[in-house]
Protein backbone atom coordinates (compact mmCIF):
# COMPACT_ATOMS: atom_id res chain seq x y z
CA UNK A 1 0.00 0.00 0.00
CA UNK A 2 1.29 3.21 -1.65
CA UNK A 3 -0.58 5.97 -1.39
CA UNK A 4 -1.59 9.82 -0.08
CA UNK A 5 -4.50 10.41 1.77
CA UNK A 6 -6.56 12.48 3.48
CA UNK A 7 -8.20 10.89 6.48
CA UNK A 8 -6.23 10.39 9.86
CA UNK A 9 -3.38 8.01 9.83
CA UNK A 10 -3.53 4.59 11.44
CA UNK A 11 -0.67 2.27 12.31
CA UNK A 12 -2.67 -1.17 12.53
CA UNK A 13 -4.03 -1.61 8.97
CA UNK A 14 -0.36 -1.19 7.99
CA UNK A 15 0.91 -3.71 10.36
CA UNK A 16 -1.22 -6.20 8.86
CA UNK A 17 -0.95 -4.97 5.17
CA UNK A 18 2.62 -5.70 5.49
CA UNK A 19 3.31 -8.30 7.68
CA UNK A 20 4.31 -11.82 6.21
CA UNK A 21 4.48 -15.39 8.22
CA UNK A 22 7.92 -15.54 7.52
CA UNK A 23 8.46 -12.30 8.71
CA UNK A 24 10.56 -12.08 12.16
CA UNK A 25 10.83 -7.59 12.91
CA UNK A 26 8.58 -5.08 11.79
CA UNK A 27 9.82 -1.31 11.93
CA UNK A 28 7.91 1.52 11.51
CA UNK A 29 8.57 5.42 11.03
CA UNK A 30 5.54 7.80 12.21
CA UNK A 31 6.28 12.07 10.94
CA UNK A 32 3.70 13.98 13.48
CA UNK A 33 3.38 17.74 13.44
CA UNK A 34 4.78 18.95 16.42
CA UNK A 35 4.33 22.21 18.46
CA UNK A 36 7.61 24.22 17.58
CA UNK A 37 9.90 24.63 14.46
CA UNK A 38 12.38 27.17 13.63
CA UNK A 39 11.69 28.59 16.85
CA UNK A 40 8.13 29.54 16.38
CA UNK A 41 4.93 27.68 18.09
CA UNK A 42 3.45 25.97 15.66
CA UNK A 43 -0.72 25.58 16.26
CA UNK A 44 -1.37 23.34 12.57
CA UNK A 45 0.03 22.20 9.26
CA UNK A 46 -1.11 21.95 5.92
CA UNK A 47 0.28 19.27 3.88
CA UNK A 48 0.07 20.32 0.48
CA UNK A 49 1.47 17.72 -3.24
CA UNK A 50 1.49 17.85 -6.95
CA UNK A 51 -0.74 14.57 -6.15
CA UNK A 52 -0.15 12.26 -8.96
CA UNK A 53 3.90 13.12 -9.06
CA UNK A 54 3.87 12.59 -5.08
CA UNK A 55 1.69 9.45 -5.24
CA UNK A 56 4.51 7.91 -8.12
CA UNK A 57 7.24 8.73 -6.13
CA UNK A 58 5.96 7.17 -2.56
CA UNK A 59 5.38 4.07 -4.71
CA UNK A 60 8.91 4.18 -6.93
CA UNK A 61 9.89 4.40 -3.18
CA UNK A 62 8.48 1.76 -1.78
CA UNK A 63 9.64 -0.93 -4.89
CA UNK A 64 12.87 -0.07 -4.23
CA UNK A 65 12.89 -0.95 -0.75
CA UNK A 66 11.17 -3.99 -1.93
CA UNK A 67 13.44 -4.78 -4.55
CA UNK A 68 16.81 -4.25 -2.38
CA UNK A 69 16.18 -5.43 0.76
CA UNK A 70 13.43 -8.15 0.23
CA UNK A 71 10.93 -6.41 2.44
CA UNK A 72 7.46 -5.38 2.43
CA UNK A 73 6.43 -1.87 2.63
CA UNK A 74 3.43 0.38 3.03
CA UNK A 75 3.86 3.89 2.76
CA UNK A 76 0.85 6.61 3.46
CA UNK A 77 1.52 10.31 3.37
CA UNK A 78 -1.37 12.70 4.83
CA UNK A 79 -2.33 15.85 2.52
CA UNK A 80 -4.40 18.65 3.93
CA UNK A 81 -4.48 20.52 7.37
CA UNK A 82 -3.40 18.06 10.73
CA UNK A 83 -3.13 19.25 14.31
CA UNK A 84 -0.19 18.69 16.89
CA UNK A 85 0.18 15.57 17.06
CA UNK A 86 -1.42 14.05 13.82
CA UNK A 87 0.68 11.62 11.51
CA UNK A 88 2.00 12.97 8.25
CA UNK A 89 3.54 9.78 6.92
CA UNK A 90 3.48 6.33 8.05
CA UNK A 91 6.42 3.56 6.68
CA UNK A 92 5.81 0.34 8.12
CA UNK A 93 8.51 -2.34 6.74
CA UNK A 94 8.36 -6.22 7.51
CA UNK A 95 11.16 -8.50 6.97
CA UNK A 96 12.64 -11.48 8.27
CA UNK A 97 15.55 -9.55 10.20
CA UNK A 98 15.99 -6.47 11.77
CA UNK A 99 18.83 -5.09 10.10
CA UNK A 100 17.41 -4.91 7.04
CA UNK A 101 13.97 -3.80 8.30
CA UNK A 102 15.73 -0.95 10.20
CA UNK A 103 17.59 0.07 6.99
CA UNK A 104 14.72 0.13 4.77
CA UNK A 105 12.67 2.17 7.08
CA UNK A 106 15.20 4.60 7.34
CA UNK A 107 15.76 5.15 3.86
CA UNK A 108 12.15 5.01 2.93
CA UNK A 109 11.92 8.64 4.57
CA UNK A 110 14.56 10.46 3.92
CA UNK A 111 13.98 9.40 -0.12
CA UNK A 112 10.48 10.92 0.48
CA UNK A 113 11.60 13.98 2.95
CA UNK A 114 14.14 15.22 -0.16
CA UNK A 115 12.63 13.56 -3.20
CA UNK A 116 8.38 13.78 -2.79
CA UNK A 117 6.58 16.62 -4.36
CA UNK A 118 5.25 17.79 -1.02
CA UNK A 119 4.97 21.07 1.38
CA UNK A 120 3.70 21.98 4.50
CA UNK A 121 2.58 24.88 5.40
CA UNK A 122 3.36 26.11 8.77
CA UNK A 123 0.76 28.41 10.63
CA UNK A 124 1.41 30.47 13.99
CA UNK A 125 -0.30 32.42 16.28
CA UNK A 126 -0.23 35.25 14.02
CA UNK A 127 0.32 33.81 10.27
CA UNK A 128 1.77 31.27 8.46
CA UNK A 129 4.21 30.61 6.18
CA UNK A 130 5.03 27.63 3.26
CA UNK A 131 8.53 25.63 4.12
CA UNK A 132 10.58 25.51 1.41
CA UNK A 133 14.13 24.56 2.89
CA UNK A 134 17.20 24.17 0.84
CA UNK A 135 17.87 20.44 0.33
CA UNK A 136 21.17 20.20 2.56
CA UNK A 137 19.32 22.77 4.89
CA UNK A 138 17.50 20.15 6.26
CA UNK A 139 20.27 17.53 7.09
CA UNK A 140 21.90 20.38 9.66
CA UNK A 141 18.17 21.00 11.29
CA UNK A 142 16.29 17.74 10.61
CA UNK A 143 13.00 18.06 11.37
CA UNK A 144 11.04 15.30 12.21
CA UNK B 1 2.07 23.06 -29.56
CA UNK B 2 0.93 23.87 -26.17
CA UNK B 3 1.95 22.69 -22.82
CA UNK B 4 0.46 22.66 -19.22
CA UNK B 5 2.90 24.16 -16.47
CA UNK B 6 1.26 23.95 -12.88
CA UNK B 7 2.16 25.70 -9.63
CA UNK B 8 2.77 25.06 -6.16
CA UNK B 9 3.20 26.14 -2.61
CA UNK B 10 4.73 29.97 -2.44
CA UNK B 11 4.99 29.96 -6.54
CA UNK B 12 1.02 29.52 -6.80
CA UNK B 13 1.23 31.89 -3.67
CA UNK B 14 3.12 34.45 -6.49
CA UNK B 15 1.52 33.38 -9.51
CA UNK B 16 -1.92 33.71 -8.19
CA UNK B 17 -3.09 30.31 -10.28
CA UNK B 18 -2.47 26.68 -9.84
CA UNK B 19 -1.91 26.41 -14.06
CA UNK B 20 -1.61 28.06 -16.88
CA UNK B 21 -1.35 26.80 -20.53
CA UNK B 22 1.86 28.37 -22.56
CA UNK B 23 1.89 28.19 -26.50
CA UNK B 24 5.73 27.13 -27.67
CA UNK B 25 7.66 27.13 -30.87
CA UNK B 26 8.62 23.88 -31.68
CA UNK B 27 12.00 22.91 -30.20
CA UNK B 28 11.54 24.87 -26.89
CA UNK B 29 12.70 22.91 -23.42
CA UNK B 30 12.67 23.25 -19.89
CA UNK B 31 14.57 26.08 -19.93
CA UNK B 32 12.71 27.97 -22.36
CA UNK B 33 10.09 27.96 -20.29
CA UNK B 34 11.81 29.18 -17.19
CA UNK B 35 12.38 32.07 -19.19
CA UNK B 36 9.41 32.53 -20.21
CA UNK B 37 7.75 32.42 -16.74
CA UNK B 38 10.89 34.73 -15.27
CA UNK B 39 9.15 37.07 -18.01
CA UNK B 40 6.06 36.97 -17.36
CA UNK B 41 5.95 36.84 -13.32
CA UNK B 42 9.48 38.93 -11.99
CA UNK B 43 8.55 38.07 -8.49
CA UNK B 44 8.86 34.42 -9.35
CA UNK B 45 11.84 34.77 -11.18
CA UNK B 46 14.18 34.25 -8.50
CA UNK B 47 11.86 31.19 -6.84
CA UNK B 48 12.66 29.28 -9.68
CA UNK B 49 16.53 29.46 -9.90
CA UNK B 50 15.69 27.10 -6.46
CA UNK B 51 13.47 24.62 -7.77
CA UNK B 52 13.48 21.29 -9.72
CA UNK B 53 12.31 20.73 -13.33
CA UNK B 54 9.55 18.16 -13.98
CA UNK B 55 7.72 17.23 -17.16
CA UNK B 56 4.90 14.95 -16.85
CA UNK B 57 5.38 13.97 -13.25
CA UNK B 58 9.29 12.75 -13.43
CA UNK B 59 12.34 14.99 -12.32
CA UNK B 60 14.10 16.39 -15.70
CA UNK B 61 16.90 18.63 -16.60
CA UNK B 62 16.60 22.04 -17.60
CA UNK B 63 17.55 20.87 -21.58
CA UNK B 64 14.86 18.47 -21.89
CA UNK B 65 12.67 19.23 -25.27
CA UNK B 66 9.55 19.11 -24.44
CA UNK B 67 5.87 18.14 -26.47
CA UNK B 68 2.59 18.95 -27.33
CA UNK B 69 0.43 17.85 -24.03
CA UNK B 70 3.39 17.88 -22.15
CA UNK B 71 2.95 18.44 -18.57
CA UNK B 72 5.94 20.79 -16.85
CA UNK B 73 5.95 21.75 -12.74
CA UNK B 74 9.27 23.76 -11.58
CA UNK B 75 8.99 21.85 -8.32
CA UNK B 76 10.01 24.40 -4.85
CA UNK B 77 11.99 22.49 -2.33
CA UNK B 78 9.75 20.44 -0.44
CA UNK B 79 9.27 19.41 2.84
CA UNK B 80 7.03 16.79 3.41
CA UNK B 81 7.67 13.64 5.51
CA UNK C 1 5.85 2.05 29.71
CA UNK C 2 8.98 -0.84 30.64
CA UNK C 3 7.08 -3.86 31.25
CA UNK C 4 6.85 -7.84 30.80
CA UNK C 5 3.19 -8.85 29.67
CA UNK C 6 1.19 -12.21 29.03
CA UNK C 7 -1.13 -10.52 26.97
CA UNK C 8 -1.18 -9.69 23.29
CA UNK C 9 0.99 -6.69 22.73
CA UNK C 10 -0.95 -3.43 20.51
CA UNK C 11 1.07 -0.60 19.39
CA UNK C 12 -1.52 1.93 19.41
CA UNK C 13 -1.17 2.62 23.61
CA UNK C 14 2.13 3.14 23.60
CA UNK C 15 2.41 5.19 20.54
CA UNK C 16 -0.21 7.29 22.93
CA UNK C 17 2.36 6.71 25.57
CA UNK C 18 5.21 8.02 24.23
CA UNK C 19 3.96 10.65 22.47
CA UNK C 20 4.54 14.40 23.51
CA UNK C 21 3.96 17.56 21.60
CA UNK C 22 7.16 18.72 21.02
CA UNK C 23 7.74 15.30 19.13
CA UNK C 24 8.26 14.96 15.54
CA UNK C 25 9.29 11.31 14.81
CA UNK C 26 8.48 8.55 16.53
CA UNK C 27 10.03 4.84 15.28
CA UNK C 28 8.69 1.50 16.61
CA UNK C 29 9.87 -1.79 16.03
CA UNK C 30 8.37 -5.00 16.42
CA UNK C 31 9.57 -8.26 17.06
CA UNK C 32 7.30 -11.24 15.82
CA UNK C 33 7.11 -15.07 15.46
CA UNK C 34 7.99 -16.42 12.22
CA UNK C 35 7.04 -19.87 10.76
CA UNK C 36 10.59 -20.95 10.45
CA UNK C 37 14.08 -20.59 12.13
CA UNK C 38 17.50 -22.61 11.65
CA UNK C 39 16.10 -24.34 8.84
CA UNK C 40 13.04 -25.90 10.02
CA UNK C 41 9.65 -25.16 10.57
CA UNK C 42 8.39 -23.31 13.27
CA UNK C 43 4.83 -23.84 14.51
CA UNK C 44 4.17 -21.73 18.38
CA UNK C 45 6.90 -19.93 20.25
CA UNK C 46 7.49 -20.02 24.26
CA UNK C 47 8.92 -17.30 25.72
CA UNK C 48 9.80 -17.58 29.34
CA UNK C 49 12.14 -15.16 31.41
CA UNK C 50 14.31 -14.18 34.48
CA UNK C 51 11.21 -12.32 35.17
CA UNK C 52 12.30 -9.71 37.84
CA UNK C 53 15.62 -9.19 36.57
CA UNK C 54 14.00 -9.17 32.75
CA UNK C 55 11.79 -6.80 34.11
CA UNK C 56 14.31 -4.87 35.95
CA UNK C 57 16.83 -4.86 32.47
CA UNK C 58 14.03 -3.43 30.30
CA UNK C 59 13.28 -0.31 32.49
CA UNK C 60 17.00 -0.05 32.60
CA UNK C 61 17.43 0.05 28.70
CA UNK C 62 14.88 2.26 28.70
CA UNK C 63 15.89 4.82 31.05
CA UNK C 64 19.49 4.76 29.08
CA UNK C 65 17.55 5.74 25.78
CA UNK C 66 15.79 8.63 27.45
CA UNK C 67 18.73 9.60 28.97
CA UNK C 68 21.16 9.35 26.01
CA UNK C 69 19.33 10.81 23.22
CA UNK C 70 16.42 12.61 25.12
CA UNK C 71 13.67 10.14 23.92
CA UNK C 72 10.59 9.02 25.52
CA UNK C 73 10.54 4.76 25.44
CA UNK C 74 8.11 1.99 25.75
CA UNK C 75 9.24 -1.17 25.98
CA UNK C 76 6.68 -4.29 26.02
CA UNK C 77 8.22 -7.90 25.85
CA UNK C 78 5.67 -10.33 25.97
CA UNK C 79 5.86 -13.83 28.28
CA UNK C 80 4.36 -17.73 27.26
CA UNK C 81 3.20 -18.91 24.05
CA UNK C 82 2.66 -17.25 21.03
CA UNK C 83 1.08 -18.33 18.00
CA UNK C 84 3.04 -17.18 14.09
CA UNK C 85 2.84 -13.33 13.47
CA UNK C 86 2.21 -12.43 16.96
CA UNK C 87 4.59 -10.00 18.54
CA UNK C 88 7.34 -10.54 21.20
CA UNK C 89 8.39 -7.17 22.25
CA UNK C 90 7.56 -3.98 20.85
CA UNK C 91 9.88 -1.36 21.53
CA UNK C 92 8.45 2.84 20.71
CA UNK C 93 10.37 5.86 20.50
CA UNK C 94 9.14 9.20 20.42
CA UNK C 95 11.61 12.00 19.91
CA UNK C 96 11.82 15.40 17.87
CA UNK C 97 13.59 14.69 15.26
CA UNK C 98 14.03 11.62 13.49
CA UNK C 99 17.77 10.35 13.95
CA UNK C 100 17.14 10.05 17.37
CA UNK C 101 14.40 7.89 17.26
CA UNK C 102 16.15 5.34 14.50
CA UNK C 103 19.08 5.04 16.40
CA UNK C 104 17.68 4.28 20.49
CA UNK C 105 15.17 2.53 19.15
CA UNK C 106 17.47 0.22 17.75
CA UNK C 107 19.88 0.68 20.26
CA UNK C 108 17.16 -0.48 22.86
CA UNK C 109 16.34 -3.91 20.92
CA UNK C 110 20.27 -4.85 20.50
CA UNK C 111 20.46 -4.03 24.41
CA UNK C 112 17.67 -6.60 24.83
CA UNK C 113 18.47 -8.94 22.81
CA UNK C 114 21.91 -9.24 24.48
CA UNK C 115 21.08 -8.88 27.81
CA UNK C 116 17.82 -9.61 28.92
CA UNK C 117 17.02 -12.92 30.77
CA UNK C 118 14.51 -14.21 28.51
CA UNK C 119 14.68 -17.31 26.33
CA UNK C 120 12.43 -19.01 23.90
CA UNK C 121 11.30 -21.92 22.62
CA UNK C 122 10.78 -23.28 19.51
CA UNK C 123 8.25 -25.77 18.99
CA UNK C 124 7.97 -27.55 15.45
CA UNK C 125 5.79 -30.51 14.44
CA UNK C 126 8.10 -33.35 16.13
CA UNK C 127 9.29 -31.83 19.00
CA UNK C 128 10.73 -28.42 20.96
CA UNK C 129 13.77 -26.69 21.66
CA UNK C 130 15.35 -23.80 23.65
CA UNK C 131 17.07 -21.81 21.96
CA UNK C 132 20.47 -20.87 23.83
CA UNK C 133 22.63 -19.06 21.19
CA UNK C 134 26.51 -18.32 21.91
CA UNK C 135 26.18 -14.40 22.02
CA UNK C 136 27.76 -13.16 19.29
CA UNK C 137 26.14 -16.40 17.23
CA UNK C 138 23.25 -14.05 16.76
CA UNK C 139 24.95 -11.76 14.49
CA UNK C 140 26.47 -13.60 12.02
CA UNK C 141 22.27 -14.62 11.86
CA UNK C 142 19.91 -12.44 13.08
CA UNK C 143 16.91 -13.59 14.47
CA UNK C 144 14.14 -11.04 13.78
CA UNK D 1 24.68 -18.80 54.98
CA UNK D 2 21.91 -20.29 52.90
CA UNK D 3 21.42 -19.09 48.97
CA UNK D 4 18.97 -19.74 46.52
CA UNK D 5 19.75 -20.96 43.08
CA UNK D 6 17.23 -20.00 40.46
CA UNK D 7 17.20 -22.60 36.88
CA UNK D 8 15.84 -21.30 33.34
CA UNK D 9 15.31 -22.99 30.14
CA UNK D 10 17.48 -26.21 29.54
CA UNK D 11 19.25 -25.83 32.76
CA UNK D 12 15.87 -26.14 34.37
CA UNK D 13 15.12 -29.14 32.40
CA UNK D 14 18.42 -30.59 33.15
CA UNK D 15 18.27 -29.99 36.45
CA UNK D 16 14.47 -30.97 37.09
CA UNK D 17 13.57 -27.80 39.28
CA UNK D 18 13.44 -24.40 39.26
CA UNK D 19 15.10 -23.14 42.43
CA UNK D 20 17.33 -24.86 45.04
CA UNK D 21 18.54 -23.33 48.34
CA UNK D 22 22.31 -24.10 48.69
CA UNK D 23 23.97 -24.25 52.58
CA UNK D 24 27.62 -22.55 52.06
CA UNK D 25 30.51 -21.97 54.31
CA UNK D 26 31.36 -18.27 54.75
CA UNK D 27 33.56 -16.84 51.98
CA UNK D 28 32.16 -18.34 49.34
CA UNK D 29 32.14 -16.96 45.85
CA UNK D 30 29.87 -17.19 42.64
CA UNK D 31 32.75 -19.54 41.15
CA UNK D 32 32.18 -21.97 44.41
CA UNK D 33 28.63 -22.26 43.91
CA UNK D 34 29.26 -22.97 39.64
CA UNK D 35 31.29 -26.26 41.11
CA UNK D 36 29.06 -27.70 43.68
CA UNK D 37 26.18 -27.22 41.24
CA UNK D 38 29.26 -29.10 38.89
CA UNK D 39 29.39 -31.69 40.86
CA UNK D 40 25.66 -32.51 42.14
CA UNK D 41 24.57 -32.49 38.21
CA UNK D 42 27.05 -33.73 36.18
CA UNK D 43 24.74 -32.73 32.82
CA UNK D 44 24.92 -29.38 34.01
CA UNK D 45 28.28 -28.39 34.11
CA UNK D 46 28.78 -28.33 30.59
CA UNK D 47 26.39 -25.46 30.36
CA UNK D 48 27.37 -23.74 33.20
CA UNK D 49 30.33 -22.69 31.29
CA UNK D 50 28.75 -20.61 28.96
CA UNK D 51 26.37 -19.01 31.31
CA UNK D 52 26.44 -15.68 32.83
CA UNK D 53 26.07 -15.34 36.22
CA UNK D 54 24.18 -13.68 38.43
CA UNK D 55 23.51 -12.17 42.35
CA UNK D 56 20.29 -10.46 43.31
CA UNK D 57 19.04 -9.84 39.65
CA UNK D 58 22.16 -8.05 38.70
CA UNK D 59 24.80 -9.55 36.30
CA UNK D 60 28.22 -10.25 38.32
CA UNK D 61 31.69 -11.79 37.86
CA UNK D 62 32.73 -15.56 39.34
CA UNK D 63 34.82 -13.62 41.87
CA UNK D 64 31.36 -12.36 43.34
CA UNK D 65 31.31 -13.22 47.28
CA UNK D 66 28.35 -14.20 48.50
CA UNK D 67 26.11 -13.50 51.25
CA UNK D 68 23.20 -14.74 53.52
CA UNK D 69 19.55 -15.14 51.37
CA UNK D 70 21.72 -13.96 47.98
CA UNK D 71 19.86 -15.24 44.50
CA UNK D 72 21.92 -16.59 42.35
CA UNK D 73 21.42 -17.48 38.36
CA UNK D 74 23.66 -18.81 35.90
CA UNK D 75 22.06 -17.41 32.79
CA UNK D 76 22.09 -19.73 29.50
CA UNK D 77 22.67 -17.51 26.35
CA UNK D 78 19.90 -15.01 26.14
CA UNK D 79 17.39 -15.58 23.02
CA UNK D 80 14.99 -13.03 23.54
CA UNK D 81 13.27 -9.90 21.90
Amino acid sequence: MFQLTRAPIELAPLLSVVQRDSDGAITSFLGVVRNHARGRRVIRMEYHAYEPMAAALIEQVGRELEDRWSVKAAIVHRLGCLEIGEASVAIVVASPHRAEAFAACRHAIERIKAEAPIWKKEFYEDGSTWVEQEPGGSHSMPGG
Amino acid sequence: MRVHVYFFASHRDVVGTDQIDLDLSDGCNVAGVQSLLAERYPRLAPLLGCSRASVNEQYCGSDRLLADGDRIAFIPPVSGG
